[in-house]
């Protein structure tokens, strides 16, 4: 059975300048009740992880916002003008990464690779002082992993014993994203009973899950 | 005359292989879908995560966990499956995507695509472009032929490159371009339009090997 | 809807000598019937890439006992003594790798990642004569990627456009495999209609599916 | 008197902390299971696809989809999940993985273990046991303290290696070893066996650090 917590008791936990893996995708699919909390909690100097900075109001977008976030390593802030302005500003720190690259290099912190060989952004600012390594006769960019202190994940449903699913686009990076922190906080739109998920319907074991955000009241 | 838009989506539309698996990129190339025929067996991947992305749902039906990758409302076809960003990417870079549609602000000689960076100006990042780009099979370029009165097809790109592959084909409102090991090589022009109107719009060199035809707009 | 055939017309697909990955572990999950019919067209000269041979009489140890292969990527042998004697009999040339490695390497191949940088077998002979990188300060085996000319998949339900999903300890490498052949081939348990698979249960997207096999008579 | 494998088999499954993650190897690694309590909220995977390895099932319910790693058949526990090797081998690679116990011939002054062949005999293949070694938590080896005579704790292996990894503790039916920086230390030993009796049967060098009690067996 795993501890289940306020959202609150969640954003306590979350040191200030704490490296935060954050799924969603535009906010579809994002903890949006652990990123409300760590907003109240005025969490400052967070490093975020995520595919995008949503936009302003939205997600990750209200840490923004909030001046929460000091660095970022995301694919897109296309549609937040406020992430492009703090960037240009100096404000936060922000490495662009390809997002299928940010994804494997995720997955590669979460299961024990020492990084991703991949031809993507060869050729192009992305490569500018990367390391690269000749397989086979062709050339690759080596991409270190990368590994959160917390995940914060959103999903559909978890058990008793941290099992989850998720729905249609809200996977996303969620399901990677558990397999590569320290401490993993899933945000489930319900909690039910173990064997409601039958074992081939769960997508991240519960072995994986540290601690469920508590049903909203 | 048809609108300069849907004459784009609309030629890209017929590059459309039946059977096929599409990316669209948003804007201008997420059109394409709408001149593609349902019984065509076509699955279009959004990247965020579903394969067999279908038109917007009915007002009132939309499902929140069920958006593009521009986070707007879409439904999902019959055999739609559900797919994590790892086994999005996976797709794309493992060379499963038979073909993607992206816009971009410069197409090169080199056949060269420049989409996600506009130095000093606007740098939204490049999401999933450069994994496109790079990974899927077949890479069509939908866009103006200018913009505020210059060329978008230029000698070589000023902006930062998306990728160092060459794209496989340009369709723009005044000509279908195919880059190739010679150059940029001038397929098609678009209806009422001479091959001397589209070299004077364009700024790079174009090659003409052949007969240029009018694009067919069915 | 994707093309349905029977086991005799997807052995004829598959020509001597061809790069085949066969999902399964001990047998279980594996494509028994298409094994079946690849012996019984007495097929020569395969190189099979799988988990295991299984034992002789069951799944891949009859590809093996019949002779029709030559080469095998494999992580175990252990419990098919035939497989043993004929690599030590020089019949088949067998390269052992690390179970873990092997998925690895395999969804690399159907992934596009250039290789896999891994700790696994540092320090022990399956290091010998490999490159190896180093990437923050730790040393990593660069294990290339693999692919086959076919993978041959078993699952539990196929839909008409090709989904497929696993049952239990039966989705083992077919997942993985599905992704990294010019040509896959599944054979189902069962058919069923578009729509009985939803969405979040489909494990294998139809798009990477070419064939399936028709129902056992 | 207890035989030794269950001996063995008990005195391990006490290493296994509450609500962690284990991985059981094929053999007597595999009889762990049966001495810890159901209520310790312990999971076992399989590495062939399956977090929540339950007991073998009622005869006449076995399911063919549901084996362990040998390809017996096994039951799931309630909340058990099923994975692919992907993700079997990612939770192992990744540092999921609280504890594995594994077999061996041999073990060595260095930590080191060699169980996945011995040339010119038998070559099974490493399977999973170089990912297992390399990369869970804690490595615990479950065997005999001798082999037809002579001890399978050795100066250095002479079989080939598994990993580089030091492993953590070695259970035999004679003591319990602690692999450290300055060696091998005598943590523990069997009832009635005396340091002497141990360091007889023992072909590597035994320190003693403190005390030496009779392992615990409840």
């Amino acid at each position: 059975m795993k501890d289940c917590i306020k959202a609150e008791a969640a954003a306590d936990l979350i040191p200030d300048g704490a490296v935060l893996l954050i799924g969603g995708f535009m906010a579809v699919g994002s903890p949006l009740r652990l990123i409300d909390a760590l907003v109240a909690r005025g969490a400052k100097d967070l490093t975020i992880v995520a595919n995008d900075s949503a936009m302003p109001g939205k997600g990750i977008g209200k840490l923004v916002t909030a001046g929460a976030v000091s660095r970022m390593i995301v694919s897109h802030i296309g549609l937040n003008p406020e992430t492009q302005a703090k960037m240009i500003a100096g404000e936060i720190d922000i490495e662009l990464v390809p997002q299928g690259t940010l994804v494997e290099r995720i997955r590669a912190g979460g299961v024990g690779l020492g990084g991703v060989l991949t031809p993507t952004g060869l050729g192009t600012e992305v490569e500018d002082g990367k390391q690269t390594i000749e397989v086979n006769g062709r050339r690759f960019l080596v991409e270190p992993p990368i590994r959160g202190d917390f995940a914060l994940i959103g999903c559909r449903q978890a058990d008793y014993v941290g099992n989850l699913d998720y729905s249609l686009t809200a996977h996303n990076f969620n399901p990677i994203m558990a397999l590569a922190a320290d401490m993993v906080i899933a945000e489930p739109d319900v909690i039910v009973p173990v064997g409601v998920i039958p074992p081939d319907a769960v997508k991240t074991p519960g072995v994986l899950v540290d601690r469920l955000l508590q049903r909203a009241a | 005359m048809m609108e300069a838009k849907e004459r784009i989506a609309r030629r890209v539309a017929r590059e459309i292989k039946p059977g096929s698996l599409v990316n669209l990129g948003i804007g201008l190339p997420s059109m394409v879908a709408n001149f593609v025929p349902a019984d065509r067996g076509v699955f279009f991947q959004a990247e965020n995560g579903v394969i067999g992305l279908g038109a917007r749902p009915p007002e009132g039906m939309e499902d929140p966990h069920l958006t593009d990758a521009g986070g707007g409302f879409v439904t999902a076809v019959p055999g739609a499956a559900s797919i994590d960003s790892a086994m999005s990417f996976g797709l794309i870079r493992g060379g499963h995507l038979d073909m993607t549609v992206l816009g971009g602000p410069q197409v090169d000689e080199r056949g060269h695509l420049a989409n996600w960076k506009v130095p000093g100006k606007m740098v939204p990042g490049m999401g999933g472009a450069m994994d496109l780009v790079t990974g899927a099979k077949r890479v069509v370029v939908a866009m103006q032929h200018a913009a505020k009165g210059s060329s978008k097809i230029v000698r070589e790109c000023t902006l930062p490159l998306t990728a160092q592959r060459r794209i496989d084909l340009v369709v723009t409102d005044l000509a279908v371009i195919e880059p190739t090991d010679e150059g940029l090589v001038l397929r098609e022009r678009a209806p009422g339009v001479t091959i001397d109107d589209v070299m004077a719009a364009t700024e790079a060199r174009l090659l003409v090997r052949g007969a240029v035809p009018e694009m067919p707009l069915d």
